[in-house]
């Protein structure tokens, strides 16, 4: 019984002293933070992406909070998740759309014309300042995958020289478009159907002669949707302020097989290699 | 015009390469670099064979092949090219089995590889990517693991006597050593641990230190490791080393003038403490590891300045655990610990690009 | 004490009995503020603070107020023994340092704080910090030798962890398998490096 | 005439086989006139010139074409007489799309009225000589293409004592300038005489590797008239790089990101030279240039005067066409030249040289890892950290590549030269380089 009284009063009272100076030095040393910081960083998905443009969620959370930055700044978050984060600090949301990245190229190695040999750094960016790697087409994807291995979600494959973004796994944080050397990724709305995959802005006859999959700018398309599709020059492209349904495709009848849903993209370019295999 | 056009043969388009200057080579790659090491382990490899016979070629054999083994195997596993034909896991495997004691058995050798190829090298990236030299971490696991037969199971070297020696393998008790008789107290344990054990007497070191005994010690008439024995051996493969630039002359030259330096201040300030600079120069792993070992270029710094930092630090270790250390030889903790160290050597031994100035990096 | 024992103290507590590689204690802040130098320095420089600090506190308390047998005859105690209460003693000094350098870091070296984040608060209940203070007592060591102990133990968890955040930083630049990614690497680096340091032993007994 | 000069050893550097002998004693050639020539609008470094001729205009040889787009910057002339084609793209020297204009040639090849020659130069003011070689569109012809006016204009708080004639070569396979220095000797000291004019400088130094023996000889000879010292330098590869050539020369070392002019040195290649002199004495603009085609595929490799815009297809049909097809075409030198990926680029205003390279002359790069062996970082010539770089940006940890001076890498090329691994070092340079700039321009 004795022990336990003394050991109480020991431990006790030095707790106490010791607590003491805690107090008084917290008090004197103390900083001031926003708790809230904390709070929406939490609300962020974390997984520091920099589609923002902050350095990580946390960054772009004190951004918010000290107003520097919209609500919906970041790229990733659900709609609800910018609701909860607004209504949080007070600030009403604005709505924002979902964006998916979309590679607009059909040139896969089986579809694509070799102007070179290519022997070097497989990354797209150091290709890019050589020669832009083998591909005659200079406006196609290079395919060395440099935006599938900057994806942080996994939603870029390069198949058979092609990259190829799976929209249901894009977040739309736009990394891939910053750091494609060709700029030839877009981020376009996720409710656009159909795409045209082709980037080209060379002569029809002279991408033909490279690019076994390239647009041929026979405006088909534009004839059967005039509003939905655009043109320019020789570039064919959706119209993404008004995107046409998955219908055009039935109605446009696109020869070149360039105007398809992503699924049918992805079909036709996994289609490609089985044909390729089967050819050696 | 184009009558002429037909005649003339032109590059075909599409045919040409497309790559980065410069467009010339030197005429090296990695697998020469290897076989030269190789090549340079020659004379250590045979000195070895002679003094202790077929045993010692088994042992050389065994690493080898273990190393390679996993090696392929891991390449499989990872599904990776295979990069046997680099040679570096042949150089490995040799040099581990250099470090070993000539009557190692199967198992040691295999622990021994598995060690050096997978822990040390392949689980870091492979070749190029190994922060430690993996013989030595072979060799230190097996230390730390197997003291018993890595410290104490030597075999006296029987110059010349290949099937003899066989026999000593199939009796290798301490017991039958010492029946042979015709063997010395140098000659049954490493010199080494004979310094150790007898560090009080009085003078201990006098029979170690002879004429004849060093003699000894430089052809590698002596217990030991395969490779430790025979400092002429290694010396003509280091001739060689040199002789195709493949090592920096900076690390031998640093890790054995160290310990030199350091032996003979403890030799003459306290002569019962240790034997002299050359005793320590010419016995162990010193010679191997200053020239084979330390050298790794993969686990050397890249300066000059930085090669004799390692180099010196090396052999300051190694004398520290030899002296008053409980391991009888510091040299491959030494490498390994100095391994660690070459990030931060590279760091601070920067170099600066020509025409730096202090000017010029101020404003930076 | 004769330059022998202080030579034991020393060199034992940084090379042959080293806190991380021998002793294996104080390992999540080894593992975690390695990753760059910077961090690693601004962690060893706490480290080495806290430790010397919680040795001489822990010793002073010990040698002053726990190890001694108490007789309060106001409260009708006599020659009780209050030495189980050491650990719960020394958490409570360790602690308390550990909030004090947190909170003059944040205030005047927000960015060391922010790097350190986690693991400053985790030096409270560090089993090095601890380990350093139970191996004085169970040594038997003066307040002097304490304070020397844990100095040098911190230095050498300092080396330990320096050695290890620049090879940590030359591993972040190879291409390590993807399983052996991240933690398994680092392990098996401080699995090599302990390996290495064994060599040291039979330096001091 | 002094060719006692100390000459001052710089640190690295490699010896690559020369391949010098396929080219260096055959006759210089004068190319025929083409039908058509393709003259690339951006010729030199700084502001491209904008077009001044429309489609369908007549033009004359060595008339106007393009005006320069500001100071940095030279007009172009037309390589010929006659008509303005097309404005074409073309894919040019380092792999990019370029804008190039053709020429039809009328076959006269008649000079127009442009530059009045100028032969007692030694009388007129130097801001009239000056004004003289912009007309001309001289730009440094050893590689940079640099306009040697800016080079001319250095600011007046700099103190140039020393103009550097760099006759190196010391690009293995090359021997323009060694052809140069033979058949044009003279042209290239009195044009060296002019630049030391509107420098002010009396030191002049021709600086030349040793393997060119005859050319030292002859420029010795000739040398003795003019106040210029012939000096041999040592057959070391960069010998010709600028900073290192300084160095050697004067023992001077050029700050990083700093300039010859820094250290009091302005530094012209001895092609740029004879540029000068004929602009000045001939008054001829920069319409030709002596550029090798060469390399073991090549039936009958020799130095030819091209006129500017002349396709590699075209210089290959002058050789004979190939005896074995290539692996690679590179304009420039086998160290720092550019591979082609095809041969209707056109030789510009700093194609030292045509060069073709079998296949089993060419060893491809390879993905191998470093294994640090080191050789790199003792043969680079700027003394750089080549192994922890290279796996810096393979990392893609661009600021730490910058942290340790990857921007005072001048893609020489020994690295990957000397690499066992057979790595690809520039390329990873250039991409670091161009990253770090690109990172630059946003701030």
């Amino acid at each position: 019984m004795d022990t336990i009284i003394l050991s109480v009063i020991v431990v006790g009272i030095t707790g106490m002293v010791l607590g003491a100076f805690i107090a008084v030095a917290a008090k004197k040393f103390a900083v001031e933070l926003d708790p809230r910081i904390d709070e929406v960083a939490g609300m962020l998905p974390g997984a520091n992406c920099g589609g923002c443009g902050f350095a990580g969620c946390s960054d772009l959370a004190k951004n918010i909070v000290e107003g520097k930055a919209p609500a919906g700044r970041c790229p990733v978050c659900a709609a609800e998740t910018v609701e909860k984060i607004a209504a949080y600090l007070g600030q009403a949301a604005e709505k924002k759309e979902k964006m998916v990245a979309v590679v607009l190229c059909s040139g896969t190695l089986s579809n694509s014309k070799m102007a070179a040999g290519y022997n070097g750094v497989l990354d797209c960016r150091s290709a890019n300042l050589l020669n832009g790697g083998g591909k005659a087409c200079r406006f196609g994807c290079i395919g060395f995958g440099t935006c599938a291995r900057t994806c942080k979600f996994g939603a870029i494959e390069v198949i058979d020289g092609l990259a190829v973004v799976h929209p249901e796994l894009c977040v739309g944080c736009g990394q891939c478009a910053e750091i494609c050397p060709r700029k030839m990724i877009k981020l376009v709305p996720a409710a656009a159907p159909v795409h045209v995959y082709c980037n080209s802005l060379e002569k029809p006859v002279l991408r033909r002669k490279k690019c076994a999959g390239a647009c041929i700018s026979c405006r088909k398309c534009v004839k059967a949707e005039p509003e939905k599709m655009s043109s320019q020059g020789f570039m064919v492209r959706v119209n993404y302020s008004n995107a046409p349904d998955a219908s055009i495709v039935e109605k446009a009848q696109c020869p070149a097989k360039c105007l398809l849903t992503p699924e049918e993209h992805l079909k036709a370019v996994r289609d490609g290699i089985k044909k390729n295999e089967g050819a050696a | 015009m184009s009558e002429e056009n037909n005649t003339v043969k032109l590059p075909e388009p599409g045919s040409l390469i497309v790559s980065s200057s410069p467009h010339l080579h030197e005429n090296s790659s990695i697998s020469k670099i290897m076989l030269q090491v190789l090549l340079c382990l020659l004379p250590a490899v045979l000195a070895a064979v002679w003094f202790f016979g077929l045993p010692a070629l088994k042992v050389m054999v065994y690493c080898v092949a273990f190393c390679m083994l996993l090696e392929y195997l891991w390449c499989r596993l990872m599904k990776q090219k295979s990069t046997l034909c680099d040679f570096s896991a042949a150089v490995t495997g040799l040099i581990l089995a250099l470090n070993l004691p000539s009557h190692s058995q199967w198992w040691l050798c295999a622990v021994g590889s598995f060690v050096a190829i997978i822990i040390a090298k392949q689980v870091f990236g492979g070749l190029g990517q190994n922060p430690f030299n993996p013989a030595a971490v072979g060799r230190v696991a097996l230390l730390i693991g197997f003291t018993g037969p890595m410290t104490t199971q030597w075999v006296a070297p029987t110059p010349g006597a290949f099937v003899g020696a066989f026999d000593a393998v199939t009796t290798a008790t301490p017991l039958t050593l010492a029946k042979a008789g015709a063997f010395q107290a140098t000659t049954s344990a490493t010199p080494l641990s004979v310094a150790k054990n007898c560090a009080e007497n009085v003078d201990p070191f006098a029979a170690l230190q002879t004429a004849d005994s060093y003699w000894n010690y430089f052809i590698g008439n002596m217990g030991g490791s395969l490779g430790e024995t025979s400092a002429l051996a290694i010396l003509i493969g280091a001739i060689g080393l040199l002789a195709f630039r493949l090592i920096r002359w900076e690390i031998p030259v640093a890790v054995l003038g160290t310990m030199a330096i350091f032996t003979w201040i403890v030799h003459t300030t306290s002569p019962s403490t240790t034997p002299g600079p050359l005793f320590h120069l010419l016995t162990g792993g010193a010679m191997i590891g200053a020239f084979f070992m330390a050298t790794d270029m993969v686990t050397s710094p890249l300066t000059r300045r930085g090669c004799v930092i390692f180099g010196a630090g090396i052999g300051i270790i190694t004398c520290v655990i030899r002296i008053w250390g409980g391991f009888p030889e510091g040299m491959s903790f030494a490498i390994v610990i100095m391994n660690a160290l070459v990030p931060l050597i590279d760091r601070f031994c920067f170099k600066r690009p020509f025409g730096w100035t202090h000017a010029s990096g101020g404003a930076k | 004490m004769s330059l022998n024992e202080w030579l034991v103290i020393t060199i034992g507590a940084i090379l042959v009995n080293n806190m991380v590689l021998a002793r294996i204690l104080g390992i999540c802040p080894f593992l975690g503020v390695s990753k760059k130098l910077s961090t690693a320095l601004g962690m060893s420089g706490a480290l080495i603070f806290v430790m010397t600090l919680a040795s001489f506190a822990a010793s002073v308390l010990y040698n002053c107020l726990i190890s001694v047998k108490h007789s309060i005859p106001a409260l009708g105690l006599r020659n009780v023994d209050i030495s189980f209460t050491r650990i719960l003693l020394f958490i409570v000094v360790i602690a308390a340092l550990v909030q004090l350098v947190e909170i003059i870091m944040q205030k005047f070296s927000p960015t060391l704080y922010g790097a350190l984040g986690i693991y400053l608060p985790l030096i409270t209940t560090n089993c090095c910090v601890l380990g350093a203070a139970e191996l004085n007592v169970n040594a038997n060591r003066t307040v002097l030798g304490s304070t020397v102990f844990g100095l040098c133990s911190g230095i050498g968890f300092a080396i330990a962890v320096i050695l290890f955040a620049s090879l940590r930083e030359r591993l972040e630049l190879s291409k390590i398998p993807r399983p052996f990614q991240g933690a398994a690497i680092a392990l098996i680096t401080a699995g090599i490096l302990a390996m290495a340091f064994m060599g040291f032993s039979g330096l001091v007994k | 005439m002094n060719s006692t000069q100390k000459v001052v050893k710089f640190r690295g550097g490699v010896h690559p086989r020369e391949g010098k002998e396929l080219t260096a004693s055959r006759e210089l050639r004068i190319a025929p006139l083409l039908e058509k020539y393709i003259v690339p609008i951006r010729q030199s470094i700084g502001a491209p010139p904008t077009l001044c001729v429309k489609k369908g205009d007549a033009v004359k040889k060595g008339q106007r074409i393009a005006e320069p787009g500001g100071f940095v910057s030279v007009p172009l002339h037309s390589p010929t007489s006659g008509t303005v084609g097309d404005v074409v793209e073309i894919i040019g020297v380092t792999g990019a799309a370029e804008q190039a204009v053709e020429i039809i040639a009328d076959g006269q090849d008649e000079w127009g009225a442009g530059l009045d020659p100028i032969p007692n130069w030694e009388n007129t003011d130097r801001e009239l000589l000056k004004k003289r070689i912009l007309d001309a569109g001289i730009v440094g012809m050893g590689g940079a293409a640099f306009p040697t006016h800016v080079k001319l204009s250095p600011p007046p708080e700099k103190n140039i004592d020393t103009l550097i004639i760099n006759g190196a070569e010391c690009e293995p396979y090359l021997t323009a300038d060694h052809r140069l220095m033979l058949d044009r000797g003279e042209a290239a000291l009195i044009g060296a005489s002019i630049a030391a004019k509107i420098l002010k400088v009396d030191r002049v130094f021709v600086g030349i590797e040793e393997n060119k023996p005859d050319a030292i000889q002859k420029m010795t000879e000739l040398a003795s008239k003019y106040k210029i010292n012939v000096v041999p330098l040592r057959v070391r590869y960069p010998q010709g790089a600028e900073k290192q050539l300084i160095y050697a020369l004067t023992g001077r070392k050029v700050v990083e990101g700093g300039l010859p002019m820094d250290v009091g040195c302005v530094v012209m290649n001895v092609g740029t030279a004879a540029a000068v002199h004929n602009a000045v004495v001939l008054g001829e603009p920069l319409i030709e240039r002596i550029t090798t085609v060469t390399g073991s595929p090549v039936a009958d490799p020799a130095n030819f005067l091209f006129r500017i815009g002349t396709p590699i297809r075209k210089a290959l049909e002058l050789c004979g066409g190939v005896t074995t097809p290539p692996a690679k075409v590179i304009m420039g030198g086998p160290m720092m030249g550019f591979a082609q990926s095809n041969i209707e680029v056109p030789i510009t205003k700093n194609s030292s040289g045509v060069l073709l390279m079998a296949p089993e002359e060419v060893e491809q790069f390879m993905g191998n890892p470093c294994i640090r062996c080191g050789r790199c970082v003792a043969a680079c010539p700027m003394n750089l950290l080549i192994p922890q770089l290279s796996v810096m940006v393979e990392a893609e940890k661009f600021d730490m590549a910058e942290h340790n001076y990857v921007m005072d890498c001048m893609e020489c090329g020994i690295c990957a030269y000397v690499c066992p691994a057979k790595r690809p070092l520039v390329q990873h340079f250039r991409r670091a380089k161009a990253e770090i700039l690109a990172k630059r321009r946003k701030k």
